[in-house]
């Protein structure tokens, strides 16, 4: 099994015809994912082009998009200033999976697009978030295809890159993952480590947990109460950002030690009291999974 | 995007806020006619982007010229927390009967603006969250219907007793929020919120920041940006769209992803090195970006190497790699570089590296523990 | 049994020291309502002085109100400007039934007021309404306490002085209620025909309903189809304005026939296909409800 | 309340949306001059209250100067619907393409403003909801957010193809939206909303009405009544704050509350009597009203006999019979009076009528009978 997306998944890429769009749909095209439609106001009608002659229906409007095709989940390529519109958008027509992509969202934006989304019980993953892969199965955003592979581990991360980074060592020493999810590096996020940490804990696959952390915040922190109440399979850490000094932005919007608090060391604090084997460097990942799995 | 106390006034005043005049003194001069002109006791105030400005003898009432003419120049000039203070606030001075704390600011949590206010203000706010949590009300502004009058008026009740303050306070605290919406605030602090002894409630200083995700739809705020206040390396960075933080060590970092650079840097520090920065290149695939990335670290005289750490994804490795190459040839860099390279079109980004001259480790951990080696024995 | 009010009833007087407020305050005191609290921003902490002594507190918030003296109704007699914010505020307080006697508040400001109330689960009576009494229990609005008696029938109007005029012949004619409801004449009212309708459905003691409808919108087809469809217990009916004129507003700003929609003439219409005994005078209600309780 | 054409394109214009330029004429000179100044084929347009102005003639196209004097004749003075016509609006006529509909009204049911849009412009929307409703998109605004930006699109997708015209339109959607509630309107309706051949889209017919209830708010918008426009009995209720609808009948009414009025007309006529009128003098216990009401009802010459039916709630009976006594003495009534009065304070109410000689009902049919007896025989 997997979470968020899978076989099911029926996918609209709202801003195809986009730079990042176009070549990101491309890439999930190739990877296996059902895009079954694609949306840029102005352009209803036209055809995206994919791979091997593959051709996915351009619409106007999410709306249209669902009703033609069945869509379930949406990914967000829309630039900063409508993107927060495009996930209302997706959101209205039922869109159960939003997953935005792009980064640098206005804050007071995201703050209403998250509240329309809880008024319509639809998830938004992101924004500022690298999206999600369930090897084997469906990529929705744009974690690298080719570092994944199938297996019991779950992977969990505000942050792109550093994601890949975990999974490729994870992946070079042949544990699998059922899903690896990136939540986003902004102040507002949608979906946090305790909603993916439910899904994977519902998921019958998931036999272990990476959780890859940052500075800023305290959903790391409430996440490490989660697992010690309500989790039966073991969970590996880890947190960026011990060398980032106070009062700065580090890069992702969210990633901000303010006053004396988010800071990467009461984050590594709370996951080792929580039971939570912390990893010094991404590359310790790999052997405290392997002894999780193996225990 | 910090502002200053002054500009955060202007923005507080033109939403109806009753704040008292004041004037901007580049020089001692400037401070004193800008004094003599209100008449009677002035405020001189330090305009820096930072906290603990009264501490650090940033704030002075001057009562004469010859005050007045003193502290503009003691603070002029003055450091405070690595700013140094270029500009001071004139403004007269108010009787003060009592003072509050009112702030907005972003959520995490909530996901939405939530008001702090505090009938002790005056003081730093986190010294009274921790003393007398009780002396502290929170209020969660659902986005969905804006801050509501009965909410405003249950703020200012946790103010005030008198009726007539309640009023007042329930004004400002709407026209606050008003402020914080139409300006693209992600944090508004009045402290304090003053009552005069004739029974005016008036804002006296206040702090700001503007998302910088929203300043697109301000082009007005822009103006506000002071460029004097941030060094040079971080507008460069700024105008070239790179996240750039400066740091103390030695090692430069070139990186894309903020969780990867964080991670690169804490890297750095795990075998031994000390990080010159945090940068990140973003998700974009411009050789351009690399350029600039370049010409920022090297101008941080403190940088012995150079440690590019790349993963491909959005990123592409051929993209980087001949950003590499033409930067080497455009610019002068003098200390080394070492580069990890991987991930999307890592063959072609190699080959391209290959072809200068460069070679490349697969591992971060190779690439730093070298780097660091290097900045040691440089 | 009645219904929305009765002896649980802990009323809170939004608007307690003003003419309106303080007048009526009297009238439900002396009914022998629960006044336990009042509300008048800037006069906290003062006593209102109600019949033989008794003394209700005043706050300077619902909010307070509650938390000091546990009410769970509200009773709205502020001026128009600031009612639906009176709404709102006491919807905040948790108040579940927040009855708004208030003529004249602007329409968007309704609104907004009756989609708070839907996202809190609170029900707001009104605005522009009478109230709601429960004979023998509990007054909360103006309906005048001494035409109304204990008895077995349920009484809903959009009408005021309309309802009274109703009211007193089932109490002349010695047939009494459980509780009479006045819905209010407004454009947008909180709580209309079919929620009223259910309510006495589920009221054990109510046997038969009278129920007076005027022009304007299509509440009463509506509540026709439901007592069709749901209701096992006799409706007799009644509809004001046959007289009234298209496009014309009728005192009420919900009075209004709008093009050839919302006449008098339709209302009846469904009303008899419903099988709800239409009476042609005031009067005739009597005799109609007579029969049906003894059917 | 009702506002004219031209007073709602001033409302549309500030809001932004694309309407053309137009002047009032209240004489065929003025029309004249300012047809003269446009320059071209102009429309000149009757401003009535009143739907249908086109098929009672009163809106013509006019290519010369002489058509322009003569259409101006015709129509100025024209009674459209019982409105006299004293304004026309001369307007440069537009090279239309297509024509489309576009309001937003407060829909009772969804407890909110509701868009309905028909790429069926130019017709009554009615009749198009009639004979093909499919043309018609219903978009219901939810208040907690207001109209959202894929909305807009929405609508506007359902009347263009072009992407040129989608985009132009759904931003006129949006500067709708902002008229209806920075107004506080309860309908606005453009019809036609039109495209150009040029391709422009823009409003060059509207009908606008605002929320009585909330012009205390918009103290600009007051200005608008045009006291021309509706019967000076209204005018005068309307400052004496009684609701007051002129009827064709001789009864003449006065009650308290809406529904019992509307009641007392039913039965006047269910006694075979026909009410003069529907005056509804609230809830209020002020004599003064009483004595308003009586005025207004006197001034309608049909009256024969004025029926006074008060059930006592927050009225007061004693209030209304000072009313009636004081009226009496203070205006000369020639119709007889027939009374009843009943519910709070009835007995010193039919006290203080009967130390003035009057005597009064207990039952509402009982009145009402004899008021249509004595219509009959007056």
């Amino acid at each position: 099994m997997a979470i968020l997306v899978g076989d099911d998944t029926r996918l609209v890429v709202q801003g195809i015809t986009g730079r990042d769009g176009s070549f990101h749909t491309l890439q999930m095209m190739e990877y296996g994912t059902a895009v079954v439609a694609g949306v840029t106001p102005g352009k209803g009608g036209q055809t995206f082009e994919g791979p091997d002659g593959a051709g996915v229906p351009i619409f106007n409007s999410v709306d249209e998009a669902v009703a033609e095709t069945g869509a379930n989940t949406s990914v967000v390529y829309v630039p900063p200033a409508f993107a927060a519109s495009a996930i209302e958008e997706a959101v209205d027509a039922e869109i159960s999976l939003v997953v935005a992509i792009t980064e640098g969202i206005p804050v007071q934006d995201m703050a209403r697009a998250h509240a329309f989304a809880r008024d319509h019980g639809a998830r938004v993953l992101g924004p500022n978030c690298p999206g999600v892969i369930s090897p084997g199965k469906a990529k929705v955003g744009i974690i690298p295809g080719n570092i994944v592979t199938p297996g019991p581990v779950g992977v969990i991360s505000r942050s792109g890159t550093l994601t890949y980074e975990a999974v490729v060592h994870l992946t070079n020493a042949g544990v699998g993952q059922t899903t690896c999810v990136g939540i986003g590096g902004d102040t507002l996020i949608g979906t946090n480590f305790v909603d993916v940490l439910e899904a994977f804990a519902d998921d019958g696959d998931t036999e272990a947990i990476v959780m890859i952390g940052e500075i800023g915040g305290t959903d790391e922190q409430e996440a490490a109460q989660w697992v010690q109440e309500n989790l039966d399979i073991p969970v590996v850490g880890f947190i960026a950002g011990q060398t980032a000094p106070p009062g700065r932005r580090m890069g992702h919007a969210g990633a901000i030690i303010s006053g004396s608090s988010g800071t990467a060391e009461e984050k590594m604090k709370a996951f080792e009291e929580s039971g939570i084997a912390v990893a010094k460097r991404p590359v310790d990942i790999v052997g405290l999974i392997q002894s999780a799995l193996s225990a | 995007m910090d502002i200053h106390e002054y500009q955060a006034k202007e923005i507080l005043r033109a939403s109806g806020i009753p704040v008292p005049p004041g004037e901007i003194a580049t020089t001692p001069d400037e401070a004193v006619a800008i004094a003599e002109a209100y008449g009677g006791t002035v405020v001189v105030k330090a305009q820096v982007h930072s906290g603990g400005r009264g501490k650090a003898g940033g704030v002075k009432l001057a009562a004469t010229t010859s005050e007045v003419r003193e502290h503009a120049e003691n603070i002029l000039g003055m450091t405070i927390s690595g700013f140094t203070v270029g500009k001071v606030l004139v403004t007269p001075a108010e009787d003060i009967d009592t003072e509050a704390y009112v702030g907005v600011l972003i959520d995490r949590k909530a996901q939405a603006a939530t008001f702090i206010v505090s009938a002790e203000g005056g003081i730093d706010i986190e010294e009274v969250a921790h003393s007398d949590p009780d002396a502290i009300h929170r209020l969660t502004v659902d986005p969905r219907y804006g801050l509501m009058r009965h909410q405003a008026y249950g703020l200012a009740n946790s103010l005030y007793e008198d009726p007539a303050l309640v009023k007042q306070a329930a004004k400002i605290i709407h026209q606050l929020y008003a402020a914080f919406t139409s300006s693209g605030a992600s944090m508004i602090e009045i402290n304090p919120l003053i009552v005069t002894v004739a029974g005016e409630v008036k804002a006296i200083d206040a702090k700001m920041s503007l998302d910088d995700s929203e300043l697109f739809r301000h082009p007005a705020l822009l103006e506000y940006r002071d460029l004097s206040a941030e060094p040079a390396a971080e507008t460069k960075a700024r105008e070239a769209n790179l996240s750039y933080v400066k740091l103390d060590g030695n090692v430069g970092c070139c990186v894309n992803g903020a969780g990867l650079a964080m991670a690169t840097m804490d890297l750095v520090k795990y075998y031994g090195g000390e990080p010159a920065n945090f940068l990140d290149i973003g998700g974009s695939s411009d050789p351009e970006k690399v350029i600039s990335a370049l010409e920022i670290i090297t101008s941080d005289s403190n940088v012995k190497v150079i440690l590019i750490n790349i993963f491909g994804g959005i990123t592409r490795c051929d993209d980087v790699a001949r950003g590499i190459v033409e930067a080497t040839t455009r610019i002068d860099i003098e200390p080394p570089i070492v580069i990890r390279l991987t991930g999307t079109n890592d063959k072609e980004g190699l080959a391209i590296l290959a072809e200068a001259g460069f070679s490349a480790f697969s591992s971060m951990d190779d690439v730093v523990e070298r780097g660091v080696e290097m900045a040691k024995a440089g």
